[in-house]
């Protein structure tokens, strides 16, 4: 019981410090890409500092459901970022819920922020949630798909499991049904975290935004809240990718040694999947929003295969 | 030792007679006006009568006598006055035109006959009523056409006092057979029966009139008012 | 109001000789010429029972049509005046049921034929009643196709009697008698025998309205005043039935059940086929319970068809229920026409059930019994009529059956919802004549009380009624 | 511990509702004492049967017993055992909800309508309703499920002054009609090879039925069962019913009748039968499959608050149907424990389903009770008036969308659980399905989500959109505390979920003989496990405490924020043009444009805009703007069918043509063929 809080708190801290760091290095990544100066890696910290330290502006027309959004976002942020193994095949919150209880967690908080938007009555937020529950939804099924195949094999939907069972075959991610897995997923994450070519994170007050359009109303600490959400998501779904496909340097034991090693692979793994993001998102030009299910199909379909090649190979 | 009557010669005239009776019916078939048909009716249920007399004769079946006396005098008697007296009190006009024309109306009459003849094959026993027998065969199937012919007649003409001698027509086929076959049914069902087709008669002759004084012609293919 | 007592008598004395029956078995009065087993009795019976729920009724709707001058209009077209109308049908009344109770209780099978015919005869005039020139149609119809389907059934009747000669060789007065009959029809002449069936299927199914002999019924039912309708529609088709049902045995006797259970399934599914369409589509509420009766006649003969303990159960429980249930709808269709002097649906805005209550809520309820949905009782017999059809291995038909059942429930409550549903077109408010409202009344309580409680004298009635067509 | 045996309490709550029923009649002139009987006595009834059936879930044992029916042929004989437990429970809770709420909802009616005649139909339905799930006899169980039928249609068209509301009873009873046929000849096909109505004496059947007529006796009973359950593509009453109907009935509805289609499958698949072919199984699945995605994508569609959860209950239907369906390929498959949890899955789903359906209809109701309208366009910003309501239906949304920690989300998690179970216990190809099954499941929860995420904002968030939403009321206390119940169910059976799982062991283990519920639960009883095959784990109670945890920073950063900086309310962004207003509103059309763009294959949507212009085209003065779906299974499926009928039946009157020659000719033919046949031996 200790053992698990004093994990959990470990794993929240590191929660809390890496994801911000994370998009941080994504932002000066791609700008140094594409030959700019760019913030710094530490810019998302700033940006949260800042936010929170600033008076928020509450649309006349909203109710309590506006502000209950930030909250839940940032609530099944973290919960969800407790049940995934970071730098150990043990999370604390791996026995509370497997990759479905990530999956529905995720959707809870999208849910709220989505009636968030809603409620303030703008046709700005009423257009972001509309197009973030489309594209989440049609993106849902790829993501299982593809879940499932790394669940069938570890024959568990809990994520230590998988972990777990991963660490036993550390090279199977040449198995073609896993290659297909993680390109599905792959474009998953690029959906669901809300970057090109789905949806632009970097712009406001454009018809084609998703996700800022439907937090236009959000300010101050509610911002901050939602911002920081966002990012631990996107961390939780990098996580997810690196740490079920390669778990190289995942230890079973909790030694500092161990946690270090664990660590330091853990944020390798990152920095190249952060890469790979940068190179996609700095080499494709944004999509038009129904072009965005054909992608998604693709997604579904590589998942399809991946599922069937389980038991042809 | 009084005068054996001679089943033979009983059987040729049963056979004569019946011919002739189908002969009239056809006859009828062809017939235009009403007042003849009506006359043929006439003269075909008295040979009805005469040959359940002959049977009776034959046959010493003394209950026959009462039928045909009372086929006489109903059929051949009282109901062709009745219809004529109707007739006269609707003054309907003379010409009937049937659905069908004369000559195949009377081809279709003789495929009745042939249909009767093969029907009466077909149930037809001489060995079991062995002395009285030969008059079945012939006189059977005559009564057989002599029905559906009547029921032909029924679909095929126009006026609603048609209608009724085919229908009487139709009767008396039944009447045929009856004898025929079974020297006539029990005496109660022979009166209840003659009751009734009187009866049928006069409500049937009450319809006509009415028909007769509300549309103004007796021309039962009028009458589709009520439909789908 | 005499009739109504006379019949209230007439059915304690159908209760009576059903105690008899059921008590002592079948007897016989007059050396032979009256016969009675459990199967007249419960016709008689039935007759009984309908004839007094008529009268009741046609004591209400009679004193509105006096009221609302119908009569008076007929008065120019048949030439007499409204009282002699009213004379005319409670003389022509005691006839029919006289005619009825004799097709019951008649020995000789000639005698049955006569009653049938008198049946016929007396209410002819019923149909003609109004006098207008479609009703004098309808007559005619009525009286012509009749006449020969009678005449078809008496030529049936002549060779019965000449196949049974062959065996009981004496043309006595008892030649024709159902007690002796009944013995050896084991002996019969087959070939006679199945042409005989032949005939009287198609004669007394004439009366029956078995489709394609049906085309009267609707005319007939359309023209007649309701109660007469009513009359026809149960008292007289249980009667036909009832020749039919004698003959079935003889045959079924003499020629084993197979040769008559085909044709009897091919001419009942024929006549159910041939009711739906005219019930799907309809424009007038009383022609639709003309086909709804051919229907249901359908029903009867396709249970007698299936035969075996299970079908004629299904058959006698079906005509009980039948002639409890259907002069309920038609005093309801009547209440309905009275009230908005039509009878097409086209006229009807709808919305009875504000300016009807009563009426319009038995008409609903009755549309569902009639329809054979449960709880009502029509379900049992239909149900025991379906166990009967797989119990002879008769799927297909089985499928017909249940599928010919659906459309008729569905066309039905389309035109009966369509008539008593809806917004209140502002009718002044009927239900008032006290004779109409308990005949109603009484009646709708009585079918949903069937529904649940059958009471059991007359079920060992129908039993043993089952036994005698059964031959046990 | 048993204060009264099974039989008599079972009596006891069919009398409550049998007085309800007829003591409501009796008094339909006195309005509100009619109400009083009828809500009173319904809520005795669903108490009694409430405690009855958790007797009975305890006990575990059948008790079968059988009363003399008035009829001969038959007699009314019972059987109490786990199954018919399960749902009287069910049904149990939705009355207590529903019966309270009514106290209030039924006060508009006083003086408008008959309550007496209601409070018949209404107590006639859930008497009819108790007795299907307790029949133990084809006959009785036929029985009940007409008069089941025949009540709900009359509850339907109670406001039959409605020309769409009759169409829509007329559809509802005839496919009633329809499905009962089936049942009828299936019925007839058991009782032909026993002999007997008794559901007893059909269970050894199974082994001697034929291939054919196993066939025969499946079709039959999945065509009667599917079509009262409502799924695709027998749907189409469905909701043009359910709407129609006042809410409170509604509920009912899309609640616990459309679930006697669930219960028969179970009853007659699983118990009567003991298990049906693996095709069969498939079949299921597959329906479920198909009837769940199309039913949330119809839903989507719909801005009639109560038709979107009729459509919803299609949806839920359907992924009932997919854990039965596994279940039934399990069974015979020999995998009897995960048939078990497949069963649960199911089962419980159904229970949830009942629950926050009923919830939801309930929201609706008193939503239209307020507005008056079931438009969503019209609606909007009802959350400031009606807070209580609001926050209930929220639940509900929450709910039915799948979303932990609520029940929802439990049934769908154990569902996924036993597909993908299914991919290791089932050999060849078809083991593909589970997984597939399990995406499209996916695909439908997030669905759901977006249709709850509309229906909910438009309906009571940011500002009204019509004048029917400007000044509303809270609806009733009865009606608030009929809601509240069952939202708390709702969150009890998802949070509980681990204390609840026991009850399914009777269940289990009548049909399947297996008692699982002791592997479905881990950690301290805390966790629910997946069991037997994949184990995963999942606990509802330890997520919603962590989340709850979890926010406390969050709202101690915020609440600093605010505290040091202030928090003010001021006007939405308006890009800079004044007096932002309703019109500027997102609708509910709007929000499904997307998906209408994406599925436009499915939907088939026809759109017209109309302008009309003042001095030049580029400045329209009004814009109509119009889309609508195409309806196709009434449109390719059902239209034709009809259209046929009646072609046919107006080409068959000419044979009553009126003219007495046609109709002796037809005797005369008849007359001449018969006596040919006659002759020929």
């Amino acid at each position: 019981m200790i053992e698990v809080l004093i994990n959990s708190t470990l794993q929240l801290v590191l929660l809390l410090l890496v994801a911000p760091l994370v998009s941080g290095t994504i932002k000066t990544l791609k700008a140094r890409l594409q030959m700019r100066r760019g913030p710094g890696i530490l810019q998302s910290y700033r940006d949260i500092l800042k936010l929170l330290r600033k008076g928020m502006v509450i649309p006349e027309t909203a109710s309590w459901i506006f502000s209950a959004a930030p909250y839940m976002v940032f609530g099944t942020a973290t919960m969800v970022g407790l049940m995934i193994p970071m730098t150990t095949t043990h999370a604390p919150f791996s026995l509370f819920g497997g990759v479905l209880a990530v999956v529905y967690l995720l959707a809870l908080g999208r849910f709220f922020l989505a009636l968030g938007g809603l409620d303030t009555g703008s046709s700005f937020g009423g257009l972001g949630s509309s197009r973030e529950m489309t594209i989440s939804a049609i993106a849902e099924p790829a993501m299982m798909l593809a879940i499932f195949t790394v669940a069938l094999g570890a024959n568990s939907t809990n994520l230590s499991e998988m972990a777990k069972v991963a660490v036993g075959q550390s090279w199977r991610f040449l198995a073609p049904s896993q290659m297909l897995a993680f390109a599905a997923l792959f474009i998953v994450l690029i959906a669901e975290t809300g970057r090109i070519p789905v949806d632009n994170p970097a712009t406001h007050l454009e018809l084609t935004m998703i996700h800022e359009a439907m937090i236009l109303e959000y300010s101050g600490p509610y911002l901050a809240l939602i911002e920081w959400g966002a990012s631990i998501k996107q961390l939780v779904l990098m996580t997810l990718l690196v740490n079920t496909f390669f778990p190289f340097g995942l230890s079973s034991d909790w030694t500092l040694q161990t946690i270090g090693v664990g660590l330091t692979f853990y944020l390798a793994k990152l920095l190249v999947l952060a890469c790979l993001v940068v190179l996609v998102e700095t080499s494709n030009a944004k999509l038009r929003l129904f072009r965005v299910p054909e992608l998604l199909m693709v997604a579904f379909i590589l998942g399809a295969l991946a599922l069937i090649s389980t038991f042809l190979f | 030792m009084p005068f054996v009557p001679n089943p033979e010669i009983g059987n040729r005239i049963i056979t004569l007679m019946a011919a002739l009776v189908l002969v009239l019916q056809i006859a009828a078939v062809g017939q235009r006006g009403i007042v003849s048909s009506i006359r043929l009716f006439a003269v075909q249920s008295f040979l009805l009568g005469a040959i359940a007399a002959v049977i009776a004769y034959f046959n010493q079946a003394s209950h026959i006598y009462i039928a045909a006396l009372l086929t006489v005098l109903l059929k051949a008697g009282l109901l062709p006055r009745l219809l004529e007296r109707l007739m006269e009190r609707i003054g309907i006009r003379r010409e009937i035109e049937p659905l069908i024309n004369v000559p195949l109306s009377i081809l279709i009459s003789g495929g009745l006959t042939l249909l009767g003849y093969v029907v009466a094959e077909s149930f037809y026993h001489p060995e079991e009523t062995s002395a009285r027998a030969a008059l079945g065969h012939n006189t059977l199937a005559v009564a057989i056409a002599l029905f559906l012919i009547g029921f032909f007649v029924m679909v095929n003409r126009r006026k609603a006092l048609t209608q009724v001698l085919g229908l009487l027509s139709l009767e008396n086929g039944l009447f045929l057979a009856a004898i025929s076959l079974t020297y006539g049914m029990p005496l109660v069902v022979e009166i209840g029966i003659f009751f009734d087709v009187l009866v049928a008669v006069l409500v049937l002759g009450i319809l006509v009139f009415r028909i007769g004084e509300t549309f103004d012609s007796m021309d039962v293919s009028k009458l589709r008012k009520l439909r789908e | 109001m005499v009739n109504v007592a006379a019949f209230a008598i007439l059915l304690g004395l159908a209760a009576v000789l059903v105690a008899r029956v059921l008590r002592s078995g079948p007897f016989s009065l007059w050396d032979g010429f009256f016969y009675a087993d459990a199967l007249s009795a419960l016709v008689v019976l039935l007759s009984a029972f309908v004839s007094l729920v008529c009268s009741i009724y046609a004591v209400g709707y009679f004193r509105r049509e006096e009221s609302s001058g119908v009569l008076q209009e007929a008065k120019e077209v048949g030439g007499r005046f409204a009282v002699d109308k009213l004379r005319e049908y409670y003389a022509l009344m005691p006839f029919l049921v006289f005619a009825m109770t004799l097709v019951a209780l008649a020995n000789n099978l000639g005698i049955l034929w006569v009653a049938v015919e008198g049946t016929t005869l007396a209410s002819v005039f019923l149909v003609t009643f109004y006098g207008r020139d479609t009703s004098l149609e309808a007559g005619w119809k009525y009286a012509i196709i009749g006449g020969v389907g009678l005449s078809m059934a008496l030529f049936g009747t002549i060779l019965t009697y000449y196949s049974a000669y062959g065996a009981l060789g004496t043309d006595t007065l008892a030649g024709l008698n159902w007690s002796v009959l009944a013995e050896n029809a084991a002996q019969f002449d087959k070939p006679t025998m199945r042409l005989a069936f032949i005939l009287i299927l198609l004669g007394y199914g004439t009366k029956a309205g078995i489709a394609p002999m049906h085309t009267w019924k609707p005319d007939a039912y359309s023209e007649a005043p309701i109660p007469g309708a009513a009359m026809l529609a149960t008292g007289v088709l249980n009667c036909a039935l009832y020749g039919l049902v004698r003959f079935y045995i003889l045959t079924s006797k003499c020629l084993g059940p197979q040769f008559g259970s085909r044709i009897l399934i091919l001419f009942g599914l024929l006549s159910m086929g041939v009711a739906v369409p005219f019930i799907l589509v309809q424009k007038n509420f009383r022609r639709l319970l003309a086909y709804s009766s051919i229907d249901h006649s359908g029903i009867m003969l396709l249970a007698l068809g299936f035969g075996g303990p299970l079908g004629i159960l299904g058959m006698l429980l079906h005509m009980t229920f039948h002639s409890v249930t259907k002069p309920l709808l038609f005093f309801c269709a009547g209440n309905v026409q009275q009230h908005l002097n039509t009878d097409l649906f086209r006229k009807a805005k709808g919305g009875l059930i504000h300016s009807m209550p009563l009426t319009g809520a038995a008409f609903l309820l009755v549309t569902l019994a009639v329809t054979g949905s449960p709880p009502f009782s029509f379900f049992q017999s239909e149900f025991t009529i379906l166990r009967a059809g797989f119990a002879r291995d008769h799927f297909v038909l089985a499928i017909f059956f249940v599928s010919f059942l659906v459309l008729v429930f569905s066309g039905f409550l389309v035109h009966v919802t369509g008539l008593v549903l809806g917004e209140n077109p502002g009718l002044p408010a009927a239900d008032t004549c006290r004779w109409k409202k308990y005949s109603v009344a009484g009646l709708a309580i009585l079918i949903v009380v069937m529904g649940f409680w059958i009471p059991a004298p007359l079920f060992t009635l129908i039993k043993g009624a089952v036994g005698i067509v059964v031959g046990g | 511990m048993y204060i009264l045996s099974v039989n008599t309490g079972f009596a006891l709550s069919v009398a409550a509702y049998a007085v309800g029923a007829f003591g409501s009649l009796a008094c339909w002139q006195k309005p509100s004492l009619a109400r009083r009987i009828c809500c009173n006595f319904a809520l005795t009834g669903a108490v009694l049967g409430g405690l009855i059936s958790v007797l009975a879930i305890l006990r575990g044992t059948p008790v079968a017993w059988s009363v003399p029916s008035g009829i001969p042929l038959f007699a009314y004989s019972f059987s109490y055992d786990a199954l018919a437990g399960f749902f009287n429970l069910a049904l149990a809770i939705l009355v207590a909800a529903v019966s309270t709420y009514s106290f209030g909802y039924l006060k508009e009616f006083e003086g408008k309508r008959n309550i007496g005649l209601f409070g018949f139909l209404f107590n006639l339905l859930l008497l009819s309703l108790t007795v299907v799930f307790t029949a133990a006899n084809a006959f009785l169980f036929l029985i009940a499920w007409e008069v089941m039928a025949l009540a709900a249609y009359g509850l339907v068209i109670f406001y039959h002054e409605d020309r769409e509301t009759r169409r829509a009873g007329l559809l509802y009873v005839i496919m009633a009609h329809i499905d009962a046929g089936c049942l009828l000849l299936g019925f007839a096909l058991l009782i032909n090879s026993t002999g007997s109505a008794e559901f007893a004496s059909f269970r050894p059947l199974s082994a001697q039925l034929n291939g054919g007529q196993q066939t025969a006796a499946f079709v039959l009973f999945f065509l009667g069962f599917t079509i009262k359950a409502g799924v695709i593509p027998f749907h189409i009453w469905l909701p043009a019913a359910h709407p129609v109907a006042p809410s409170n009935v509604s509920a009912l509805l899309s609640g616990i009748v459309i679930k006697t289609g669930i219960y028969g499958m179970a009853r007659i698949f699983l118990d009567v039968l003991g298990g049906v072919p693996s095709w069969a199984g498939l079949l299921v699945l597959i329906v479920g499959v198909v009837s769940a995605v199309l039913g949330v994508l119809y839903a989507l569609m719909e801005h009639d608050l109560k038709r979107l959860l009729a459509y919803h209950s299609i949806e839920n239907i359907g992924i009932i149907l997919m854990g039965l369906g596994a279940a039934l390929i399990f069974r015979v498959a020999g995998h009897p424990t995960l048939a078990a949890v497949a069963l649960i899955a199911a089962m419980f789903h159904t229970l949830n389903h009942a629950i926050f359906k009923c919830l939801l209809f309930l929201g609706a109701g008193s939503v239209l009770h307020s507005t008056g309208t079931r438009n969503m366009e019209e609606m909007g910003g009802l959350i400031r008036p009606m807070p209580v309501t609001a926050f209930c239906f929220l639940i509900g949304a929450v709910a039915i969308s799948g979303l932990p920690p609520l029940n929802g989300f439990v049934s769908e998690w154990l569902t996924y659980q036993a597909l993908l179970a299914g991919f290791g216990a089932i050999p060849g190809l078809t083991r593909i399905l589970f997984p597939l099954a399990g995406s499209m499941l996916a695909l439908t929860g997030a669905l759901a989500a977006a249709c709850f995420v509309k229906a909910f904002a438009i309906t009571f968030l940011a500002l009204p959109r019509g004048a029917e939403s400007r000044n509303v009321h809270e609806a009733p206390r009865a009606m608030l505390i009929g809601m509240g119940g069952l939202t708390l169910a709702c969150a009890v059976l998802g949070l509980g979920v681990t204390w609840f799982l026991p009850v399914f062991d009777a269940m289990t283990e009548q049909l399947l003989g297996q008692r699982v519920s002791s592997h479905l639960v881990s950690g301290h009883g805390l966790v629910l496990s997946a069991g037997v095959r994949t184990s995963g784990t999942v606990s509802p109670l330890v997520i919603a405490v962590g989340l709850l945890v979890l926010m406390l920073p969050a709202a101690l950063l915020v609440a600093i924020g605010v505290r040091s900086f202030g928090r003010k309310r001021g006007p939405v962004w308006d890009c800079g043009l004044p007096g932002l207003s309703e019109e500027n509103e997102y609708t509910a059309t709007a929000f499904s444009k997307a998906l209408r763009m994406i599925f436009a294959v499915l939907y088939k949507p026809r759109r017209e805009i109309q302008a009309v212009f003042d001095v030049s085209p580029y400045f329209p003065k009004e814009i109509r703007f119009e889309s609508e779906i195409e309806p196709t299974f009434e449109k390719r499926l059902y239209a034709p069918l009809q259209e046929f009928l009646f072609r046919v039946s107006s080409r068959m009157r000419t044979i009553q043509a009126g003219s007495i020659h046609a109709y002796l000719a037809y005797i005369f033919v008849t007359l001449v063929l018969l006596l040919l046949f006659g002759v020929r031996k």
